[in-house]
């Protein structure tokens, strides 16, 4: 089997393509028809994007704000997605609240990635003592579930948390899977030859990471961005659900909480859970199969599977 | 190319093959891995199959197994076990087939074998799943002879795969390829990952227990040496196509084509220093091979009838058989 | 099984938890605020108090909870505490002990978590091991693998809302909140109070099993296939074994092993997730118990939860990785 | 040559390396074991290191190229130890001591045109004013190993075949003129018919360019096509050392009769020979005695009693066993008193093979 495969594998990575922009166009539209994932996961994203996008040039968000409109309305002309218990319109609150998780979620992902990033090249570069210890932390804090970690966290510096502090209490555990995962690749690829032939034609070490390993991991890096932006939103979701998130802010996580505060289920008020939940659902389906399209880009192996 | 099946001498032939085909199917076109090959392969022979990389003599093995797995698909051919051709016989008989009449010793030998059972499993399987599950003593007895007959102690039997040498676990593969008694013993590349020292004792346990069964062995690989000290006749693969088949002895001191003519002068002996004469140009690729000859653009002695008429095999004399229009 | 390997194991397990004590110890005295003061404080103006009380009353009550010492005789004190087992008094139930409120929810939530994760798991897992294997029927990967994936991507709770409306809501089929019938005295020698707990149990499960099955199915299906490629699988298909026994002996028995290890992984996950369903539910678990004891600023029964379920998770983590070697013969080989 | 050991180009000395042993780790291996040579730049030799896997082969190659440091002993750029050395040292080393590695595909990065690995070096060397000036070096280069620039510059590696891959890794290293290169297993994943062409190049470099080339190899056939000395390990020690022609015609050490005698010579004629080899060893071997003696058909129980150190059975030779222990003992560290020097360039007489076993015997 030697030959084939061999063969097949060259046929099969993102080819160089020599050609002009045209072909170059051409060929990325004829690789993601071969990734529906990506290009659903885009989809998904950019509408609920284009969404809040145009719902803020069109609507008065000052509606989102508690005692701003009459309360528990149903939706009609005047109130599309109806009103809460408390006064928020809540066609306002999806259209301010969107962007604000999505906020959190990237604030924290991004800090994540980059703390991760940092920590997994000097955990593999150096390996030794501090690659023991980094190593041992992540894998201990990977068991212990992070929610508890956070409400601890979000318990100690309660307060009326701002939507950047939130953002930075999601970061604070947001580091772990990126290292861990960045680590072994960065590992993997220390020991390629490629890096030491760098190394011997008289490449610095920080000039190896940026030009011989980084233009690698790219692509790998942007998967792992997008799966630290979903379990950032995961989480501050749950915590706000918790009634731990910032309590004057109309984010998605705290509309939850009070659609559980005050039993709207119970209270038969479906306007009030069905947006936020519907907003849930797009956004993580669209984030889970960006990341798998990019994870198939990333790691061309696993393409053509099954 | 069905005419050219070679036969000569007292033994029946056991395994034949005919004009086969594997191709693999990918976005850029059809890989022709095997392409238009036949051969015979007499009983208690030791045929040897040699290629570069990209040559299709794996494919080659794993087709006459009928392994092919997709993309890769047998396009033509037959292969001829005694009077049924195996390529027709339907999925569960022909699983049957497998290890009882034809078994593989497949390339990797380091993986060969399933990391988390026990040896005595994984020989066991073999004869379970073709219902020769014989009582516990007997069963022992039998795995206690087939590792003593491949040279192992029979506490090997305990052991797991990672407790084994190299060498020691391309013993277990040979042990589990005979466990059943096959007439054609396929050997694909059995000891591309060992040392030379070990290489010679696997490839002489390899030997001994042919010896032993009477059965036939088709050996696959790269190494000019390993076939020059094993098999008994020898055919070149190039760009997916037999280019000669000959008895061994007659390949190392009169080869016919001009490919095995320069194969055979690009290795390094022990005799003379010097002298680096490698074959120039490059093997094609599967996917797109030269029309007519395949080896016309690399061969010194190239007409032009060479790229566009495709040489058949011809006798060139009795048992030495070679695809060249020189001859 | 080698004692290193089993000592190292448990050395971890010790790390886990005293991390997470120290982390429960020291994060909430960083804080500005003081929690106790604060609930007192909270307590005695909706109760009416004089406010020059109120002083006495907190300084009693942080000698009762040995809040006045200092910092290091506190921590000292907490591990006394943690190691007889003394989780303290709730400050909103006094004089009820954490560990009397934790008992009495534990068993529900690990009832819950156990078997719907070992469903899950389970399920997932056959599921994903058929996706992977070329000869099993299509339809599992065409028509059954997308809505699966689907809802893993949705967090167990959102699911769990979606459940509650449609079915407890809606259709009335199941019932809407708790863990068995409001009024009824829980009687576990009843079988009418076991099918009226599993009726109750149903809702909250199916949102854990539903969206966890996509996990472990994609996980399985990519390493039947990373196995698929293997010497072994190539060498067991030319020993003429049977489909059955390649796909059980040899692709799913050597699958399985990154999917425990990643089971190992993801109690965690799947508990900060299952809490999150047991507050939709009402279900009278240790998330609905720590949902009410945040909300209530019950600091001690907060810190109990977290430091209890923790071990647990650890625990179980410790069992898993006993487990292990038994099914991979390598792994004390390894770097134990 | 001892005088000059002071300044040799790159020096091991005492050298062991040690691979496992931490605090969690009961798997400890020696890699290699009190591992001394010298290698002069002048005159340009061509010495191979010959080793089984396992015998610490590349690990010596990473020692001496600095890409791993050792457990004991130290390891010398013209005197100064490696670990050491200040950044201008480095700098000078890593233009004076090049490589060339095992696999002609893993050496390129993916990301980068095949480009790449022969214009960095010119970069971070500065061996160009300009970009034309770049590009007719690598031209030239390319070149000088056979390739046609047209064909291969502006290609990605997999466009490349593995030969022609190896043989622009071959033009990266002539690039920067080393006086030394270091090539690991550089022949053994490419097909026989291109092989010739790679290690053709090697001799090129030698001879043309007076480069002197540690060939490390698995092979012995190709060892003793391109070398003029030979150094033959075996579980990271020097079982036997010296010039070519005599160690490969004539091994003296067991093992080395065991490795010569395992090669399957491409000729049918001349088969193995009928007497089994050696039983295959299951454990290994500790303790202070001979490393071999588990294997060797000529154990005796003096093997048991200490490592054999190595005897210099005439002046071109010397073995590690106990069988040659009247001949006088050779220092690790002046291991290379019995390499030969490059024939062609000195026309110093070359001890022909029967005179060396005459006094090997004698």
């Amino acid at each position: 089997m030697a030959s084939v495969p061999t063969a097949a594998a060259q046929s099969l990575p993102v080819e160089p393509s020599e050609g002009g922009l045209g072909e170059k166009l051409r060929g990325v539209l004829g690789y993601m028809r071969r990734n529906p994932p990506l290009i659903v996961g885009l989809v998904l994203l950019l509408s609920l994007l284009l969404f809040c996008g145009i719902g803020a040039l069109v609507y008065d968000l000052n509606r989102a704000r508690p005692l701003s409109v009459p309360p528990g309305l149903p939706p009609a002309a005047d109130y599309p997605f109806g009103t809460d218990n408390q006064g928020r319109d809540l066609f306002a609150v999806m259209v301010a609240g969107t962007p604000l998780t999505l906020r959190i979620g990237l604030m924290a992902g991004f800090i994540g990635l980059f703390v991760g990033t940092v920590l997994a090249f000097v955990s593999a570069y150096y390996g030794g003592l501090i690659d023991t210890i980094i190593r041992g932390v992540v894998d201990i804090g990977l068991t212990v579930p992070g929610l508890l970690v956070m409400i601890i966290i979000a318990i100690a510096v309660k307060g009326n948390l701002s939507v950047e502090q939130m953002a930075l209490v999601v970061a604070c555990l947001a580091w772990l899977y990126p290292t861990r995962t960045i680590r072994s690749q960065v590992l993997s690829m220390r020991e390629r030859a490629y890096v030491q032939v760098a190394r011997l034609s008289g490449m610095s070490g920080p000039e190896i990471i940026v030009k011989e390993m980084l233009p690698n991991l790219l692509p790998y890096l942007l998967a792992s961005l997008v799966g630290a932006t979903a379990s950032a939103v995961l989480a501050s979701i749950g915590l706000e659900a918790l009634g731990l998130g910032p309590l004057e802010s109309p984010t998605i996580g705290m509309t939850l909480y009070w659609v559980i505060y005050y039993s709207a289920l119970l209270l038969g008020m479906w306007w009030w859970f069905i947006p936020p939940i519907v907003i849930i659902i797009i956004l993580f389906v669209g984030l889970f199969n960006l990341s798998v399209g990019l994870d198939e880009l990333a790691n061309p192996r696993l393409r053509r599977s099954v | 190319m069905a005419n050219s099946t070679v036969n000569n001498g007292a033994k029946p032939d056991i395994l034949r093959v005919e004009g086969l085909r594997v191709y693999y199917d990918t976005p850029r076109g059809s890989v022709k891995a095997v392409d238009g090959i036949s051969f015979a392969l007499k009983a208690e022979e030791r045929f040897g199959l040699a290629g570069e990389s990209g040559s299709g003599k794996s494919s080659m093995a794993l087709a006459v197994m009928r392994m092919i797995k997709p993309p890769g698909r047998i396009a033509h051919g037959g292969v001829w076990l005694d009077s049924r051709n195996v390529l027709a016989l339907p999925e569960e008989q022909m699983q049957r087939l497998r290890l009882a009449e034809i078994a593989l010793i497949a390339q990797g030998s380091m993986n060969s074998l399933n990391p988390v059972m026990r040896v005595r499993d994984q020989i066991i399987d073999g004869f379970r799943d073709h219902d020769l599950l014989l009582p516990r003593r007997e069963m022992e007895a039998r795995i206690h002879e087939l590792l003593e007959r491949v040279g192992l102690r029979p506490d090997v039997a305990d052991m797991f795969p990672h407790e084994l040498s190299g060498g020691m676990k391309q013993r277990v593969c040979i042990a589990i390829a005979i466990s059943l008694r096959p007439k054609v013993i396929i050997a694909d590349e059995p000891t591309s990952a060992l040392d030379v020292v070990v290489q010679r004792q696997v490839m002489e346990t390899l030997r001994k227990v042919q010896e032993d069964l009477g059965a036939s062995v088709i050996l696959v690989g790269h190494d000019m040496g390993l076939m020059a000290q094993f098999v008994d006749r020898l055919g070149i693969m190039y760009a997916g196509k037999l280019v000669e088949v000959s008895p061994v002895a007659d390949i190392f001191t009169t080869p016919r084509h001009p490919y095995t003519q320069m194969l055979i002068a690009s290795l390094p002996s022990l005799e003379e220093k010097g002298e680096f004469r490698g074959i120039p140009g490059l093997p094609p690729s599967l996917l797109d091979v030269p029309p007519g000859c395949a080896f016309h653009p690399r061969c010194p002695h190239a007409m032009d009838r060479c790229g566009t008429e495709e040489p058949l095999m011809k006798e060139v004399q009795p048992s030495s058989w070679a695809a060249c229009h020189l001859l | 099984m080698r004692a290193d390997y089993v000592l190292k194991r448990f050395g971890i397990f010790l790390i886990i938890v005293w991390a997470a004590a120290t982390l429960n110890f020291f994060l909430p005295r960083l804080s500005p605020q003081n929690p106790v003061r604060e609930k007192l404080t909270q307590q005695a103006l909706s109760g009416g108090y004089l406010q020059s009380g109120i002083q006495e009353m907190v300084k009693e009550y942080e000698a009762k909870f040995g809040l006045d010492k200092p910092l290091w005789a506190q921590y000292l004190n907490y591990w006394d505490d943690l190691v007889h087992f003394q989780f303290n008094y709730s400050i909103v139930s006094y004089p009820r002990t954490v560990l009397s409120m934790m008992g009495e929810a534990l068993p529900w939530t690990i009832g819950l978590l156990g078997v719907t994760t070992l469903l899950a798991f389970l399920i997932g897992t056959f599921l994903g091991a058929l996706m992977g294997w070329p000869g099993a029927p299509k339809f599992i990967s065409n028509y059954l693998l997308p809505p699966l994936l689907t809802l893993s991507a949705i967090p167990y709770y959102v699911l769990g809302l979606v459940l509650l409306y449609v079915f407890a809501f809606q259709a009335k089929i199941f019932p809407i909140f708790g863990g068995y019938a409001a009024g009824v005295i829980p009687n576990w020698s009843s079988l009418a109070f076991w099918w009226d707990v599993a009726q109750h149990a149903l809702l909250p499960a199916l949102s854990i099993i539903l969206a966890a099955i996509g996990f472990w199915a994609l996980g399985m299906r990519a390493m039947m296939v990373t196995t698929q490629g293997e010497d072994y699988m190539i060498f067991a298909e030319a020993k003429g074994l049977k489909g059955s026994t390649l796909f059980l002996r040899y692709a799913v028995r050597n699958a399985l092993l990154p999917q425990v290890t990643s089971l190992a992984l993801q109690l965690g996950h799947i508990l900060s997730g299952a809490v999150l369903v047991e507050i939709v539910f009402s279900f009278p678990g240790i998330g609905t118990m720590l949902y009410q004891a945040i909300r209530a600023n019950d600091y001690f029964v907060t810190q109990g939860i977290i430091l209890g379920v923790i071990t647990s998770i650890g625990i179980a983590t410790f069992i898993l990785d006993l487990i292990y070697p038994i099914l991979d013969p390598r792994i004390t080989y390894r770097r134990a | 040559m001892t005088e000059t050991a002071q300044s040799a180009l790159l020096e091991a000395r005492h050298v062991t390396k040690i691979f496992g042993g931490g605090l969690f780790d009961k798997t400890r291996t020696i890699a290699l074991e009190d591992f001394s040579m010298a290698i002069e730049s002048e005159p340009p030799s061509i010495t191979a290191v010959v080793g089984e896997s396992g015998s610490g082969k590349t690990t010596l190659a990473r020692l001496l190229l600095g890409l791993a440091d050792s457990t004991s002993g130290e390891v010398l750029y013209k005197g100064k130890n490696l670990r050491r050395m200040s950044g201008d040292d480095w700098r000078s080393f890593r233009r004076d001591v090049q490589v060339i590695f095992q696999d002609p595909f893993e050496v390129y990065n993916p990301f980068y045109k095949v480009d790449h690995v022969l214009t960095t070096p010119v970069e971070k060397f500065n061996l160009a004013k300009s970009k034309q000036e770049s590009r007719a070096l690598v031209e030239d280069v390319l070149h000088t190993v056979g390739l046609r620039p047209e064909e291969t510059l502006g290609r990605y590696p997999h466009q490349l075949s593995g030969g022609q891959r190896q043989r622009v890794m071959v033009a990266r290293a002539l690039i920067l003129k080393p006086r030394l290169i270091v090539a690991d297993e550089p022949v053994s994943m490419i097909d026989a018919s291109l092989r010739a062409t790679v290690l053709g190049s090697l001799k090129q470099l030698n001879q043309d360019f007076g480069i002197s080339i540690i060939y490390i190899t698995h092979d012995l056939t190709t060892a003793y096509q391109i070398s003029d000395n030979i150094i033959v390990l075996y579980r990271g020690s020097v079982a036997e050392v010296g010039d070519v022609e005599l160690v490969v015609r004539q091994p003296q050490h067991p093992y080395t009769r065991l490795l010569v005698g395992s090669i399957p010579l491409p000729d049918p004629e001349r088969r193995w020979a009928a007497e089994a080899p050696a039983a295959l060893s299951v454990k290994r071997v500790d303790g202070r005695r001979c490393k071999f003696v588990d294997r060797c058909p000529s154990a005796t129980d003096v093997c048991l009693t200490g490592v054999p150190a190595l005897f210099q059975t005439n002046s071109y030779r010397a073995a590690a066993c106990f069988l040659y222990q009247g001949s006088p003992v050779l220092k690790a560290e002046e291991m290379d008193r019995v390499f030969v020097e490059a024939p062609e360039r000195r026309g110093v007489r070359r001890p022909d093979a029967d005179g060396g076993r005459a006094a090997a015997t004698g």
